[in-house]
């Protein structure tokens, strides 16, 4: 093919040309040019390879859609040459082709083609089962479509959220006039076109159609109510036509995703036009009439020399004159209204070389054009419930049921002249405006926070448009011969014929069966064909068929569009950027960034029991509780008892689920009268507060309890070890004398000058510790203050693992860790926590029932253990079994070596038969050695009695 | 995306809020039996209909209501109320999503209509 | 003992990039060092008839304290410490003589939440890359009050014109601000967003 | 009960004559062009049956085929509403695995696995098992905790399962980024070397086919209108302490003492016909699959913090999936929010992936229990069954779940391997505590 003289409609900037390779080789193209289009106009002629038979492949549709235009663009694979524009530099080369695209080896397969139908390997393959994995991979070989570089740098991607009253999908006549009438009654309108102008099949047509799509064009351009995204796809209408547009050519972004409620959808694609099934259809050279008009009139390329058309419309004719006006001889025009028809293209398998006609004759042609008409690209409706009906004589689907916030207006609603065409898309904007504005108005009533509305949102306006005419059209698939169905799956019209037969009977069994309809287009050539095929298959009509359902995307989207910018929140205290510039390892601990340790975790832990230790825990969630009915939530939530907690007291508690699973723990301090602040454990903070929240509106709406969650209005440090005392008292006004202010205590006071600080004395660690809550503005004074004046003392930070070693030698569980999903309170060993005699909290039944003798035996108890070699740390989730079996009995759910014992300490679940004290475990060790260990007398490792804790 | 009808915010996407479920009268936990405990617990009516049911505004109000939504089409019937109050089906509630102004009905693809 | 103690705010750096500073540019401005106190009464109570704004509404009280209605039930007072703390006062003495001083709570979240402020003709623009909300006039006009997902961090949301101008103020968890920080920037470059 | 035995073992066996596949068969075929048999036959509905199935999904149909190959039990029907496969058979990500958390689950899914393994040539038809392995990684302390006791439990049976470091996990799965700055750091993964992936309608295929050459009866279109229970505690004399005697249905009445409920979303719809009332709800799980590249992913990757599952098919294209949509609901839809989230996901893991395109997504629905473990067998109505519960495991199950659920029928009895799977566990209060690895799906 070469480029044609100057063509009035075309596209191209001849004065820009764009220098390019192809599979290596220098190329030249101009702006404007698809990779196609400067493809075909410097001579090539062969694109492709097919997936399974490996046949050359020409341009059939020289649109996004062509499945035989996929190409790879630098690290981009299945790029569409007939959309993607040229860019300069571009290295474009062929897929699926090995070792080249004119010596293509697999090519063999297509000698074995009769043996290779649809579905074969279903059947084949079998035996020796050893031998599958190695036919696998060979099968592997021939999978389709270009190459990821797994080196390629992630790019920018971009999402927005849009509003707008109308989104018109598709910029042809139909969509423009549709925008341009809505936004002449006040509505805002995104008008989305999937290619880079406005226009549709106007682009290619004569000097009348272009002109008037050039003036439409330019009034949506100027429109202050409308923005054109061109380039840019709707891909899919979700619920409450909630609508994804994806925008290719972005300033920012590679592709961006925008996600639009949109309150009238109007749906105007186009139609899609159709391939013929014929013989030798997938030679090079068969062409679509819509490939070879745009290929004439928009980029000046001569697609051939010597011409047959096979024509059932006026568009098949309008390619004969476009053909005729521009030299390229018409050997033929078959015109199938007046019953003539094509059987075969016949020539070499890289090109037609003459074409059989219905009357057996053959005429000399490279160029085979069909035009026989068109899919109706119903996918965007399908989406909203919509079931397409067959119209035969128009011999294509339309809607046959919208809700009101869709409507269909184009190629899609019926057939008509241009001015019919642009009468019933202006009056479909009109309708969708209309209907817009009242659900504008209606989300504006609904919406509280919305100014007031003046007056009612009104009627949604009925359905006022004279509908578009449906022109007559032969119902054309399949010739007298066998052909390609399915370009990109490389399905015949016999595969399916002997799949129906096979008994995969049903559109969506052969679909399955053959993948048909399954490949890069998604059906938009293919389905009809599939369908007519399988009808003729079964003796039935297309209606009775049926057709497949449209699954979104309209158009694939990238991965990168889909993600966007991704936003992953992440938490951090106020004393962070200390922790970062001592050097902290950071954890991450759901959202929060923590300090896992600062160098040194077995010395963190020797300072805090023989100093004084500071650790961030600002993570653990607090809740501010106030009313006089806080007690009855409390009592609630947990399972003791919360009626007698004087002011200035702490108490620890348990909340378990309603099925009597624990779920968080902590403590619960009152600070005033009428107000308390709960601790919850860090991961728990935020569906504790919603749990609270649940039972107080749904269950207890008359309980005058206020809970506001305050984790980071603190920051929370912990002062711990025998020295803690000291340090703290150099910095506070509060009366640290273990008299007046004992273990399980809170007071509020100064520290470091900070006022309205909420200090108690609690023991995690099992040290003598102040836990300090300061307004989180001043946090990172407080820390920075607690280091300076208490660097006599040796005061260090510790982090997280020091604090998880402490914990376990105290024998303390961690809510997720030592319990599980199925952990019910009577396992954790606080029985004496549950209060049945409350009339009720959360849990109450189940733990009631798990109490009783016969069900509490069967629950598994959490126990200390430790190994009878000091010196071996089990894993943690190491099995404990039934020695010299594989019996589970139980496992390991925390062990460390302990700095303070120096030795090895566990925290395990076992079953109740394992749980007695100095019962001897056996554990398998990850390696699969099996040791032994002793099941504890209390929790706690060290210290059981607390002594520390108390001074 | 679902809109959700919140009767505090208004219409809102459904993945602002939290779905907490069938919702169920919680039985007097004094003297109830472990069967009809644990009934109220496991058990659920899972209609492919209208479905009581109470959600949880996370990213707007932070309320709890209960609202009565078709499983089969994902309409909502009713202006949800506050807490764990069910309305009843109310014919002229008028809300924005299309099921209520189409009559599209889900069927799973190739199965009789 | 070290230095005296300052406020100090959760966006701790501040990412160096150009803005063009043109007439439409939106700026973002921390403004975390407001007092911002929370305020929980019955919907039906004389605390609530006091304040006199209901969910979704914002208004100014005694010239310079914003009160928001975040939630029911619920207000968040915004202003200097002095004035917010004149508004408490007024409405616990409200409280008190309604004979239930039982339905009103306060807690100081001053520490607990970061505050932007996100102003200009493409603020608008700049925020509907990161939160669903539809910030139409209409539908979010001067002193609208809305809780949403921004860039994934629940917020407060108040729209509160400066100047006849387009201004938000986003009140987040304090722990997530500098995440929101920058990831509001990152929304804005493409309108050369400035920090001010 | 004596009476139902007696006919089941009354049951006659119509074997049929079929055609073998083979590459010896498509070669001679395909040189006379010869067509191949109907892969299974339509039938007119009988006024009775022995025991009838509801539900041609892999359940329903497996359950056929044991029925008929181990207990001879041929006088069967399998009711489908739509076309064979068509619920979640067709819908899955077609993972198998059986590194499951409890004794109880690894015994079920090796079993199932091993019936996979053997499948192509048990059904003479190629199924397509990749065994290339299975990898579940970690991305915090948590996760890895959990991994491990995944692992140790599985050795414990045998099952071939271990942790390994992120450079092991770099080797399989050269695409992903294991680097330890990422947002979600890949601390390790659960390695399962035979787990996989399997051509998921060739299973559903095999068993329809298996079960018609032995006289087993498909009937596709034909949907369960009712169920017809005498004697029970309920209205209609349906519930506990009732009788099945038959099934309504829109092409007709059908008499029977047995009704096996295999309908996985639409479970409790079925069940409420009988009386029966079950602890699921409804919710959709939705899929994805991209356009193809060459083939550079050989393993199956999930990520359960991630909410995400990813292989390649040999075709080239990546199929994902995610967790259950979060509310209860029968539209298959399908979300925009879906994708996104997955896609993001997937960029965590594969940074370098975000050119590859999104082809289709889908939807299934799930039938969800409050412990990820499915309701199998009798139920207080008596001859009815179920087989439901799955929720996104159902797919991996469907082998032996058929195998066990055909000798409860036939035996009257429930087997030991879904002793643990009764209905009954609701009301006592004993679940099974595969909830433990419940966050980490596939």
């Amino acid at each position: 093919m070469t480029r044609l003289p100057r063509q009035p409609g075309e596209v191209i900037d001849r004065s820009v040309p764009l220098r390019f390779t192809w599979n290596g080789k220098a190329t030249t193209g101009f702006s404007g040019d698809t990779i196609a289009s400067a493809l075909a106009a410097s001579d090539t002629r062969i694109f492709a390879r097919s997936m399974k038979y490996h046949r050359p492949r020409g341009l059939l549709t020289a649109d996004y859609w062509d499945p035989n235009g996929f190409v790879q663009v630098g690290d981009d694979p299945n790029v569409r040459s007939g959309h993607r524009l040229l860019e300069a530099g571009m290295e474009v080369s062929a897929q699926n082709v090995w070792p080249s695209l004119d010596f293509d080896i697999k090519a063999a397969n297509g000698l074995v083609g009769r043996f290779l139908t649809a579905g074969f390997y279903y059947k084949t393959f079998m035996k020796p089962a050893k031998l599958w994995p190695t036919y696998e991979k060979v099968l592997a070989r021939f999978a389709p479509g270009g190459t990821i570089d797994l080196d390629s740098p992630h790019r920018y991607h971009d999402k927005r959220y849009a509003h707008p009253d109308v989104v018109v999908a598709g910029g042809g006549p139909a969509g423009m006039a549709a925008a341009i009438a809505a936004a002449s009654v006040g509505a805002s309108v995104m008008l989305v076109e999937h290619n880079h102008h406005l226009g549709g099949a106007l682009l290619w047509g004569t000097d009348v159609d272009r002109a008037t799509g050039a003036r439409l064009a330019a009034e949506c351009m100027t429109s202050e109510n409308i923005e054109v995204l061109l380039d840019s796809t709707v891909t899919g209408r979700y619920e409450d036509n909630w609508v994804a547009i994806v925008q290719r050519s972005h300033p920012i972004a590679v592709e961006r995703l925008i996600k639009a409620r949109a309150k009238s959808l109007v749906v105007a694609p186009g139609l899609i036009e159709r391939p013929y099934v014929f013989a030798g259809n997938d030679k090079p050279g068969v062409m679509l009439s819509g490939a070879v008009r745009r290929l004439v009139n928009m980029y000046a390329v001569q697609p051939g020399s010597r011409a047959v058309v096979f024509t059932a419309n006026d568009d098949g004719d309008q390619t004969a004159r476009d053909l005729e006006r521009v030299g390229i001889e018409v050997a033929c025009t078959v015109d199938a209204r007046r019953g003539e028809n094509i059987v075969a293209a016949e020539g070499s398998t890289k090109s037609v070389e003459s074409v059989v006609l219905g009357d057996g004759s053959s005429i000399d042609a490279d160029l085979l054009i069909t035009a026989v008409g068109w899919t109706a690209p119903t996918s965007l409706l399908n989406l909203a419930g919509d079931r397409p009906a067959y119209d035969p004589a128009a011999a294509r689907f339309f809607s046959s049921r919208l809700p009101d916030n869709i409507l269909v207006t184009g190629g899609l609603a019926g057939d008509g002249s241009l001015d019919e065409l642009i009468e019933h898309g202006s009056a479909t904007g009109n309708l969708a405006a209309r209907r817009a504005l009242v659900v504008a108005a209606t989300l504006q009533k609904l919406t509280t926070r919305a100014a007031p509305l003046a007056g009612d949102p009104g009627e949604v306006p009925a359905d006022d448009r004279a509908p578009l005419g449906r022109n007559p059209h032969p119902e054309l698939h399949r010739s007298s011969t066998h052909g390609i169905v399915d370009y990109s799956e490389d399905v015949s019209s016999k595969d399916l014929f002997a799949a129906a037969k096979e008994g995969y009977d049903s559109v969506e069994l052969i679909k399955r069966f053959t993948t048909a309809t399954m490949g890069p287009a998604q059906g938009k050539l293919e389905t009809v064909n599939t369908v007519a095929v399988l009808a003729e298959a079964r003796g039935e009509t297309i209606a009775d068929v049926g057709t497949t359902v449209w699954r979104p995307p309209y158009a694939p989207i990238t991965l990168g569009a889909l993600g966007g910018r991704i936003f992953e929140p992440v938490r951090v205290s106020t004393v962070q950027s200390w922790h970062e510039a001592h050097n902290a390892t950071p954890i991450l601990a759901g959202q929060w960034i923590r300090p896992e340790h600062y160098g040194d975790p077995v010395g963190e832990v020797r300072n805090v029991r023989s100093g004084v230790g500071i650790i961030d825990v600002t993570p653990l969630g607090k809740l501010d509780l106030q009313g006089p009915d806080v007690p009855k939530l409390l009592n609630l939530l947990y399972t003791n008892k919360w009626v007698q907690l004087p002011i200035g007291g702490v108490r620890y508690g348990v909340m378990c689920a309603e099925d009597g699973v624990v779920m968080d723990d902590g403590v619960t301090a009152r600070l005033g009268e009428q107000h308390y602040l709960m601790t919850t454990t860090s991961s728990g903070a935020g569906g504790v507060w919603e749990w609270a929240e649940n039972w107080l509106q749904t269950a207890h709406p008359d309980w005058r309890v206020h809970v506001t969650p305050v984790t980071t209005a603190y920051t929370s440090i912990n002062v711990a070890g025998p020295k803690s005392r000291e340090l703290v008292s150099r910095l506070t006004d509060i009366d640290l004398d273990p008299q007046a202010f004992a273990y399980m205590q809170v007071r509020t006071g100064t520290v470091a000058g900070i006022d309205k600080c909420v200090m108690w004395r609690i023991g995690f660690t099992g040290e003598l510790s102040y836990e300090l809550h300061v307004p989180s503005g001043f946090g990172l004074h407080v820390w920075d203050t607690l280091m300076d004046v208490g660097a006599d003392l040796g005061v260090a930070p510790f982090g997280l693992e020091a604090q998880r070693v402490m914990r376990l030698e105290k024998g303390h569980f961690i809510v997720g860790q030592d319990t599980d999903g199925l952990t019910k309170m009577p396992s954790v060993g606080m029985n004496g926590l549950i209060k049945l005699d409350k009339d009720d909290f959360s849990g109450k039944v189940e733990l009631g029932l798990a109490l009783d003798h016969t069900a509490s035996l069967a629950l598994p108890r959490l126990v200390a253990i430790q190994t009878t070699d000091p010196n071996i740390v089990p894993e943690e989730a190491s099995q404990i079994v039934r020695a010299g079996t594989n019996e589970i009995l139980g496992r390991i759910t925390s062990s460390r070596m302990s700095p303070t014992l120096e030795r090895s300490i566990c925290l395990g679940q076992v079953l109740p038969e394992a749980a007695e004290p100095d019962t001897i475990l056996t554990v398998v060790m990850t390696t699969g050695e099996r040791i032994t260990a002793k099941v504890m007398q209390h929790h706690a490792h060290f210290d059981p009695e607390g002594d520390r804790l108390r001074v | 995306m679902m809109l959700v009808p919140c009767p505090h915010c208004g219409p809102r996407n459904s993945t602002d809020l939290h779905y907490v479920g069938e919702s169920h009268p919680r039985p007097s936990v004094n003297d109830v039996t472990a069967e009809e405990w644990r009934t109220y617990l496991y058990m659920r009516d899972n209609p492919a209909g209208l479905l009581t049911e109470t959600w949880y505004c996370r990213s707007g109000c932070r309320q709890y209501f209960t609202a009565v939504r078709n499983t089969a089409t994902n309409e909502f019937v009713n202006h949800p109320l506050p807490g764990n109050r069910a309305g009843a089906v109310d014919p002229s509630f008028h809300y924005v999503s299309e099921s209520k102004t189409g009559s599209v009905q889900p069927t799973i693809e190739g199965a009789p209509s | 003992m070290s230095e005296p103690a300052t406020f100090a705010s959760p966006v701790v750096s501040i990412p160096d990039f150009h803005s063009g500073m043109g007439i439409a540019v939106p700026t973002l401005r921390d403004e975390s060092t407001t007092t911002k106190m929370l305020v929980r009464a019955d919907n039906d109570s004389a605390v609530a008839a006091s304040l006199g704004v209901s969910f979704g509404s914002a208004i100014l009280k005694g010239g310079n304290v914003l009160v928001a209605a975040t939630r029911p039930t619920e207000w968040l007072a915004l202003g200097d410490p002095a004035s917010v703390a004149a508004v408490i006062d007024q409405l616990v003495a409200v409280a008190e003589e309604s004979g239930n001083p039982n339905h009103m709570s306060t807690v100081d979240l001053t520490h607990g939440r970061a505050l932007f402020r996100i102003s200009g003709a493409a603020a608008a623009k700049t925020l509907e890359k990161v939160c669903s909300l539809d910030w139409a006039d209409n539908m979010m006009p001067d002193g609208a009050v809305a809780s949403a997902s921004v860039a994934k961090v629940t917020c407060d949301i108040i729209r509160n014109n400066q100047y006849e101008q387009t201004s938000y103020l986003i009140a987040s968890d304090r722990s997530s601000a500098q995440y929101l920080f920058d990831a509001i920037i990152d929304a804005g470059a493409e309108f050369d967003i400035a920090v001010v | 009960m004596g009476s139902i035995r007696q006919r089941l073992k009354a049951a006659q066996n119509r074997p049929s004559k079929p055609a073998r596949y083979s590459a010896a068969g498509l070669l001679v075929r395909g040189a006379r062009s010869q067509e191949w048999p109907r892969v299974w036959r339509s039938h007119d509905l009988e006024k009775s049956y022995d025991v009838v199935i509801v539900g041609g999904g892999v359940h329903g149909l497996a359950c056929a085929y044991y029925l008929a190959t181990n207990h001879g039990i041929t006088n069967v029907a399998v009711l489908e509403k739509a076309y064979l496969g068509s619920g979640g058979s067709g819908r899955n990500t077609a993972i198998v695995r059986s590194n499951y958390l409890t004794a109880e689950g690894v015994a079920f899914y090796d079993r199932s696995l091993s019936l996979y393994n053997t499948m192509s040539s048990d059904l003479n038809m190629n199924v397509m098992f990749s065994e290339r392995g299975h990898l579940t990684l970690a991305h915090t302390d948590a996760a890895l905790r959990t991994m491990r006791w995944r692992a140790e439990v599985n050795k414990l049976q045998n099952i071939e399962s271990t942790v390994i470091d992120p450079s092991e996990v770099k080797k399989l799965a050269p695409s992903l980024d294991v680097s330890p700055n990422t947002r979600y750091p890949i601390l390790g993964a659960l390695h399962h070397p035979p787990g996989g992936t399997i051509r998921h309608d060739a299973v559903v295929w095999g068993y329809a086919r298996g079960a018609d050459h032995r006289g087993i009866q498909m009937h596709q279109q034909t949907e369960v209108l009712d169920i017809m229970v005498e004697g029970g505690d309920g209205p209609d004399g349906k519930g506990p302490g009732g009788k099945v005697t038959g099934v309504r249905t829109n092409r007709g009445d059908i008499s029977t003492p047995i009704v096996v409920n295999c309908t996985a979303g639409w479970a409790t719809l079925i069940s409420d016909m009988a009386g029966v009332k079950l602890p699921i709800t409804t919710h959709p799980l939705q899929a994805a699959v991209t356009e193809p590249v060459k083939v550079f992913l050989p393993t199956v990757v999930v990520s359960g913090s991630l909410h995400v599952y990813v292989s390649q098919t040999d075709r080239g294209e990546l199929v994902f999936g995610a967790s259950v949509d979060p509310y209860a609901t029968y539209s298959m839809k399908g979300s925009l929010e879906f994708t996104e989230e997955l896609a993001g996901h997937v960029l965590e893991l594969m940074p370098n992936i975000g050119r590859m395109r999104l082809l289709r997504q889908w939807a299934g629905l799930c039938d969800m229990t409050p412990d990820y473990s499915p309701v199998m067998g009798f139920t207080p109505v008596e001859g009815f069954l179920c087989d439901v519960g799955w929720g996104t495991y159902g797919f991996k199950a469907g082998p032996v779940s058929g195998e066990q659920m055909a000798e409860a029928v036939a035996t009257q009895r429930t087997p030991k391997l879904i002793e643990p799977f009764k209905l009954e566990r609701f009301e006592k209060g004993t679940l099974v505590g595969e909830k433990g690895a419940a966050a980490v799906g596939h």
